[in-house]
């Protein structure tokens, strides 16, 4: 089946998500949409799935153009999309995830389900199976599981949003598999990421957006460079930072373990020193995340015992880390970094501790003002957090981290952060090392860890099972280690 | 109070505890007070009914009688127990206008203003006549008395039910009076009020599952009737006697074996007809039935309608209670009589007061259920 | 409801944001004014007569303004201590249970005082015990949700239920008067322990200075104090807490007990000014409505006292209603309850018409 | 009353928890669709009015019930369009219906107060009726009885057996999932909606035709509404359970009679509020054993998972949280 899009326009109020893009998808092919972050491919791929209403322009499938308006209209005609974050049932079981949307009527049709699911799996040689809970499942199995039900529903062409976002490289490779496996079964693919990596791995051909426009399309070989200017205007600069002499210990863990995630920790043991510039790889949820929550005295370790500069804080409670000069930045923004509904300046107002019963206010204004200068944030002193844009967050949240922080615990800083910012970000946090700060940062980009870290530790199912210096080590090592061999 | 100009009418205010309409104690005050303006020329009414905290939050009664003295109200009638504090803060306010307090005994107490009165009927005949009815067809000896809440006055009424219920069981039916079984559970107030009283809709049902055969309402609404009516749909034996107004048994004939009611009309022209001539005067006034008939509209406080259930020998037998009782021959406040806890009521021979019977401290020994709230 | 970005001037914006309010209240009040006659034609009377009446009937005379302030009064308490709780997203249903257990903590300090000596110490104290009783009351649902993650809406409930059982225990138990357990409450209270009031409206002035102090604390409290303005921090997103070092079991604790404290003075009024004695239904439903007033008035601690105003002249006039029009005086609820379901109608259609517009932007 | 019966007791209870079943049931389906319901006290008692207004004028019972359970399905209907299709608070919306819908009641149904009306009869199953025990606790009752037992085990079926039933429980979880696989989220929310308020409306009927014949102020529904809520909870969003809980209530309502003569020195009104803390209780417990170092620490422990899995309600994630329009 043959996809052409022409002049597609999706406006959200003053944005131009998408401005007239054209775009053609052969049959039988796999197509590779790059781009920053906030370019529009989520946007426009949405659109072509019906998941959202276009504000203008023509789809034509097979030379017919063509008018839906629901996901189901579009799947009727063939089209379906794995979205960017998973819309399963985590509650449910497989086979039951498998079955909504298919199934109707009051008669029971589990058995037949339950044959068509399991073809299904051993097709594609994955390993699922119907009767667990979805919860349970890994990112990557929750991909394939809905990629199996899109085939189910006899789909042509097959939309994913960045599928290899935190899933393991083993995973990885059976899912490009079984792309390609469609692709010469005659369905077309159509493959959005950030990563050149992966379009260059696996598609024939591929189109570069920027702010919601075509910046222009290559077919393999690719010109890396080229097309990095086309994704960024001019490549980006590769981040450079001056070593520093590390001080004497901050943190040091003796057999932490804590609850938490899907694996939860258990028995971590070791020891932080200032100015060091940790990375923490490994799948999603792993044991990261709860590890920086335990440090940062947000979640409370089950047994073991944890120090700062040798005062031992078991016991104390999230008030004392603080005092101690520990500061935690979460992944998700809105959901636990900021208040959406606050503004810049009432951001700073709530950040501006001190004991005095009333708020000062002309100081909060004056301080934003000159933090957002510094900062870069786009927005006055009166916006809103929820109406900055995912990097504009991530700025407003570093501008209210404090200078006299001794460890900074950071849940992937550039999590959807397109190059510029991410490299102005890890400037900004290369000069709290200097200033002998200590800090830790999980991130799922392996190159990105080799690229800033000087230590690295590999979790794996809630254990470190690899800690070494940067230097002494390669991404093929970690990638073993991040899939569990050693 | 002053007499009323001829010319503009004689406005006389009824606070009604319960609704106008409720086919109980306070439709029998708001046809008394109907009966009023049909007998007295020029006088009016305005009434206001629900007035009790749960249906009417926020409402006082000092609030209602200013409102009713706005609009030209010269005397006031509060009819129930509930409203006595209220009633005499009013009446404080107010000392120009009149006020009668139905069942109340400020006057006795001497906590009564001048402008204030209190009246009440002697139930406790009516309620004889409903107890020995209810002796008299129970099957199974065993009557249930579904009261309000505890006080003198519903302690009065559940005794004389059972001294009435006695009589029949004991001197008319000659029975033993170890198989009468008289048993009261109270509600906990006048009427229903879900999640603050028990449900008499429950404890009626309650009555008739465990053997009771004869339900006696002491409460001011019908449950009793109307589940009675569910029972012998069920095909179980069940009669009722609903209390306070003389339509109750209106559509529950086939349960009703009669209802005590009162008949306010005239205790309230007395009342109004002192007021007009600006004679009215702090009085406790207690009125009993006219023995010569006692269901005469305009002469007898007190009545007993009988229902479509009575059978015609007990009637019979009724009626002869009747007349024992108006002659004198029969006074069942005659000792000796017990409390509950055996302590003497009445010695031998003694005949009550009217404080006596008034003021009655506990249920009598015989009867079961609450004697105070503890 | 927040401005897209913050550009536009705040001048410009405060001034179109009161024309806004101003078409709102007017559709607002028409649909209510419709549908409230539609009813009253459904029940076969005169709607123009019943308005007449109500108007009458709470602001007809000084007297009848009196006895709606008396009614505004706890109610106005009430709706600002909601302001604290709603702050910081949380549902104070429980607020009349509050209400109760201050009247009962009042009472049962007023009962030492029975003898009317030293009345002003026992009026001090009691009002103070009413306060900590209504507190005390809202912080139990604030631990069965801190603590016992029980989610505050039905722990309100059924604390109000428990709260009813309670006062009632007390009348128709050991506070009953010698003898009687009736639903006309406790013994009277000594005329020294009556709040005093102008006899000629029927009004305390005390009352009605501890109403407004209650408005100006709260408008003081939520815009210009840290407490304020945590309050608002947690309510937009609690899990964002440990990041500013916000402590945000303490804060839902510190906002139930504003809102209870405030509620338990509404009780102690209540009991002091209005019935003095402890009656069952002492509350006479000021929590919920409360409720009601402060989602009417969009939460603004300024609007909220005018609203509680309009809903005391509804609940005083409608008494007329059964009096002149032999109608059930409950057409008040009906009124409110319609006023608020119209008001979100109109902010939710608002807020549609603003969506599409920008759907429609080119 | 000496006479203690636990056959009588338990009939009595079976017909007593019909409405308050009937509700909880309603609300169950309904939340379990990812909306709550909050105006259930209302609804229960406008539909009780209808209920009987329209049996008294009509003569026919039928009517009645009918009228009835359009009333509560309206109701909730008001319910739905503010929250899934206006994207409004559910609890405020619920909450003022729910004393909007009483006063109206009461406004409306005044002049009907405490005339005797039409109620519905026993109705006797053959046979079954003279099961010893069984019989009398099941089968000797009204009909509106009979549909409330029935519908316990049809609704579990509907939910967990059926296609639909899945659908009715993807939605209350995930919304914008359904969207995208082509299911209609906010038709099928405001279907359940409807379908709930629907047995809602049944309920108020069989108050005022049945449980409590007749229309009056206090009718004697009060408070049934809040009840059904916390049942709801009580039961884990699961029909089964949830009745489970209904028939516990009425036992204990009708055992507050029973106290008032074992336990004379309490006042009767406070048994009246018995159910309550226990709720709060049964609330606190569910909390508890969703905890995950409880349910770490109850590996390997039986009876413990027992208990736990007896008090683990499982809350329909997306439930008050319904899908706002595709962006
Ligand atoms: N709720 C909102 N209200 C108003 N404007 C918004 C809202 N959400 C996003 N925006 C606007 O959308 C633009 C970009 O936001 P978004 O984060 O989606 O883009 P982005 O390209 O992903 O940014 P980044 O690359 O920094 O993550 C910003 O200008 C922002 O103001
Ligand atoms: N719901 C929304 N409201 C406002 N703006 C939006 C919304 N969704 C997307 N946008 C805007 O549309 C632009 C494109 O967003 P989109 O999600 O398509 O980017 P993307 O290419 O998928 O970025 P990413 O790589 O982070 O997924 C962004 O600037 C964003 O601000
Ligand atoms: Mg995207
Ligand atoms: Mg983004």
């Amino acid at each position: 089946m043959r996809i052409e899009l022409r002049d597609m326009h999706k406006h959200y109020g003053s944005i131009k998500a998408n401005n007239g893009i054209n775009l053609t998808v052969e049959e039988g092919t796999i197509h590779g949409i790059l781009g920053e972050n906030g370019a529009g491919k989520s946007t426009l791929m949405k659109v072509l799935a019906g998941y959202i209403p276009k504000t203008g322009g023509e789809i034509i499938i097979d030379d017919k153009i063509q008018d839906y308006h629901t996901p189901a209209d579009a799947s009727r005609r063939g089209i379906g999309m794995l979205y960017q974050e998973p819309l399963d049932y985590p509650p449910l079981t497989v086979l039951e995830n498998f079955m909504i949307g298919q199934a109707g009527g009051v008669s029971n049709k589990t058995l037949r389900f339950r044959e068509k699911l399991e073809d299904l799996i051993r097709h594609f040689n994955f390993t699922i199976d119907p009767d667990v809970r979805v919860k349970q499942l890994t990112v990557g199995e929750r991909q394939q599981l809905e990629m199996l039900r899109l085939l189910s529903l006899g789909i042509e062409v097959l939309i994913l949003d960045e599928p290899t976002t935190g899933i393991s490289d083993l995973q990885k490779e059976a899912l490009f598999n079984s792309l390609r496996r469609l692709a010469s079964e005659g369905k077309s693919v159509i493959l959005v990421s950030h990563k050149l990596k992966d379009s260059e791995a696996l598609c024939d051909r591929v189109t570069v957006l920027r702010e919601g426009e075509v910046t222009g399309s290559m077919e393999k070989p690719y010109d890396a460079n080229e097309l990095l200017s086309m994704m960024f205007g001019e490549p980006p600069l590769p981040s450079t930072r001056s070593p520093v002499e590390y001080g004497g210990t901050v943190l040091s863990m003796k057999n932490i373990s804590g609850l938490g995630e899907r694996t939860g920790l258990s028995r971590c043991t070791i020891d932080v020193r200032e100015g060091e510039m940790i990375g923490l790889a490994g799948l999603e949820g792993s044991g990261q995340g709860v590890f920086l929550r335990i440090a940062a005295g947000i979640t409370k370790p089950t047994d073991g015992s944890l120090s700062f500069f040798g005062e031992d804080m078991s016991g104390k409670n999230l008030h004392a880390f603080k005092k101690a000069g520990v500061v935690f930045l979460p992944a998700s923004r809105l959901e636990e970094g900021l208040m959406p509904d606050l503004s810049i300046q009432e951001h700073f107002a709530l950040k501006e501790g001190g004991s005095s019963f009333f708020v000062k206010w002309d100081e909060a204004r004056s301080e934003s003002r000159e933090k957002t200068e510094k900062f870069r944030v786009k927005g006055t002193p009166d916006t809103i957090a929820e109406a900055l844009s995912g990097g504009n967050q991530q700025r407003l949240m570093l501008s209210l981290l404090s200078k006299e922080s001794t460890l900074l615990l950071l849940e992937q800083p550039t999590r959807g952060l397109d190059v510029e910012s991410t490299n102005w970000v890890w400037w900004h946090l290369s000069k709290y090392c200097l200033r002998k700060t200590a800090v830790i940062f999980s991130s799922t980009d392996l190159d990105e860890i080799m690229s800033i870290a000087d230590r690295i530790l590999v979790f794996f199912d809630g254990t470190i099972i690899k800690d070494v210096k940067r230097d002494k080590t390669d991404t093929k090592e970690l990638a073993k280690a991040i899939a569990g061999k050693v | 109070g002053y007499a009323a100009a001829a010319d503009k009418p004689f406005t006389f205010g009824l606070l009604l505890v319960g609704p106008y309409n409720d086919h109980g104690y306070s439709q029998a005050h708001y046809e008394g007070g109907e009966y009023v303006e049909r007998t007295i020329p020029g006088t009016k009414m305005i009434y206001i009914d629900k007035v009790n905290p749960a249906d009417r939050p926020g409402i006082t009664i000092p609030q209602l009688v200013d409102d009713m003295v706005e609009k030209g109200a010269e005397l006031i009638i509060a009819n129930s127990d509930d409203m006595k504090d209220g009633i005499r803060e009013a009446a404080r306010m107010h000392p120009e206008t009149d006020f009668i307090h139905i069942s109340g005994d400020d006057v006795i107490t001497g906590m009564a203003p001048k402008n204030l009165a209190n009246l009440f009927g002697r139930m406790e005949y009516g309620k004889m006549m409903a107890g020995f009815v209810a002796a008299m067809t129970s099957q199974t000896g065993k009557i249930g008395y579904l009261g309000p809440l505890v006080n003198d006055e519903t302690r009065r009424l559940a005794s004389s039910c059972y001294l009435g219920a006695r009589y029949a069981w004991e001197t008319v039916l000659k029975k033993d009076p170890a198989d009468l079984k008289f048993q009261v559970t109270w509600i906990g107030f006048w009427f229903n009020i879900p999640g603050v009283t028990a449900d008499p809709t429950q404890v009626a049902q309650n009555f008739f599952n465990s053997g009771y055969d004869v339900v006696i309402s002491g409460i001011d609404t019908t449950e009793a009737v109307v589940v009675a009516n569910q029972k012998i749909k069920e095909g179980k034996e069940a009669w009722a006697i609903p209390y306070d107004y003389v339509g109750a048994c209106e559509g529950a004939s086939a349960v009703c074996l009669g209802v005590p009611y009162f008949n306010w009309g005239p205790g309230y022209v007395s009342f109004i007809k002192k007021s007009m001539a600006g004679t009215f005067a702090s009085e406790w006034l207690w009125l009993s039935p006219d023995w010569k008939d006692i269901n005469n509209i305009d002469t007898s406080t007190i009545g007993f309608a009988r229902g479509g259930a009575l059978s015609a020998e007990s009637g019979i037998a009724l009626s002869a209670f009747i007349s024992d009782l108006g002659a004198g021959k029969l006074n069942l406040f005659t000792g000796p009589l017990f409390y509950q806890d055996g302590s003497v009521y009445l010695k031998k021979g003694a005949v009550a007061t009217d404080k006596e019977i008034w003021y009655m401290k506990q249920l009598l020994k015989g009867m079961s259920g609450q004697s105070s709230a503890k | 409801m927040q401005e897209s970005n913050g550009i536009n001037t705040s001048v410009s914006r405060r001034d179109n944001a009161i024309a806004r309010f101003s078409r709102d209240l007017v559709i607002t009040v028409l649909v209510v004014v419709s549908f409230t006659t539609l009813i009253i034609v459904l029940a076969g009377a005169p709607p123009l007569a019943a308005y007449y009446h109500i108007f009458k009937g709470s602001l007809g005379s000084w007297v009848k303004l009196g006895h709606v302030i008396r009614v505004w009064i706890p109610l106005t308490l009430c709706t600002c201590g909601l302001l604290y709780t709603f702050r910081i997203g949380l549902w104070n249903i429980g607020v009349e249970g509050q209400v109760i257990m201050g009247a009962v903590f009042t009472t049962y300090v007023l009962r030492f005082g029975m003898d009317g000596r030293m009345a002003n110490f026992f009026l001090i104290a009691a009002f103070t015990a009413g306060v900590a009783g209504g507190a005390l009351w809202a912080l139990i649902a604030g631990y069965l949700k801190t603590k016992g993650g029980v989610n505050e809406i039905f722990a309100g409930l059924g604390l109000n239920f428990v709260a009813q059982g309670i006062i009632l225990w007390l009348i128709f138990g050991p506070w009953k008067r010698a003898g009687i357990a009736s639903m006309s409450g406790t013994e009277l209270l000594p005329r020294e322990l009556w709040l005093s009031y102008v006899s000629t409206i029927r009004l305390s002035p005390l009352g009605l200075s501890l109403a407004l102090c209650a408005i100006i604390v709260t408008a003081i409290m939520l815009r210009y104090t840290k407490i304020g303005l945590c309050l608002k921090a947690l309510g937009s997103n609690p899990n964002a807490a440990h990041i500013f070092d916000l402590n945000t079991r303490l804060y839902m604790l510190l906002a139930m007990v504003f809102a209870g404290g405030f509620a338990g003075l509404a009780g102690s009024m209540q009991v002091t000014g209005v019935y003095h004695r402890l009656i069952p239904a002492i509350s006479s439903n000021y929590g919920y409505l409360a409720l009601l007033v402060a989602m009417l008035s969009n939460y603004n601690v300024w609007i909220g006292p005018v609203v509680a105003f309009f809903f005391a002249c509804l609940n005083v006039g409608s008494i007329q209603l059964p009096m002149m029009l032999q109608m059930d005086s409950s057409l008040s609820g009906v009124i409110q309850g319609a006023l608020v379901l119209a008001a979100l109608a109109v902010h939710a259609w608002r807020i549609r018409a603003r969506r599409i517009a920008e759907e429609t932007w080119y | 009353m000496t006479g203690f019966d636990l056959t009588i007791l338990l009939g009595g209870v079976v017909a007593g928890a019909a409405p308050i079943l009937l509700a909880t049931l309603g609300e169950t389906i309904t939340e379990k669709a990812g909306i709550i319901n909050l105006s259930l006290d209302g609804t229960i008692m406008l539909s009780a009015m209808t209920a009987f207004v329209v049996a008294f004028n009509t003569e026919s019972l039928i009517a009645g019930f009918v009228s009835a359970a359009v009333v509560g399905a309206l109701v909730a209907a008001v319910v739905g369009i503010f929250s899934i299709y206006l994207e409004q608070s559910q609890v405020a919306v619920g909450f003022v219906l729910t004393l909007m819908a009483r006063d109206l009641a009461y406004f409306l149904g005044n002049p009907y107060t405490r005339v005797p009306g039409p109620s519905v009869g026993p109705q006797p199953i053959p046979f079954l009726k003279d099961i010893p025990f069984l019989g009398e606790v099941f089968f000797n009752h009204s009909l509106p009885v009979y549909l409330s037992l029935l519908l316990i085990g049809l609704i579990w079926w509907y939910m967990y057996r059926t296609p639909q039933g899945l659908r009715l429980r993807s939605v209350g979880e995930n919304p914008g999932a359904c969207f995208a696989r082509g299911i209609n989220p906010r038709s099928l929310q405001m279907i359940y909606v409807l379908c709930g308020g629907f047995f809602v409306g049944l309920a108020g009927a069989t108050f005022s035709l049945c449980t409590k014949p007749g229309w009056g102020r206090p009718q004697g529904a009060e408070g049934t509404g809040w009840i059904a809520l916390a049942l709801v909870i009580f039961g884990g969003w699961h029909p089964i359970r949830a009745a489970i809980g209904a028939y516990l209530f009425a036992f204990l309502q009708v055992m507050g009679i029973y106290f008032q003569e074992w336990f004379p020195s309490v006042p009767a009104q406070v048994f009246q509020v018995a159910p309550f803390p226990l709720m709060i209780f049964t609330l606190v417990f569910i909390n508890f054993a969703q905890k995950e170092s409880v349910i770490k620490h109850a590996e390997g422990r039986v009876w413990l998972k027992v208990v736990l899995r007896l008090f683990s309600g499982a809350m329909p994630t997306a439930l008050g949280k319904p899908h706002k329009t595709g962006q």
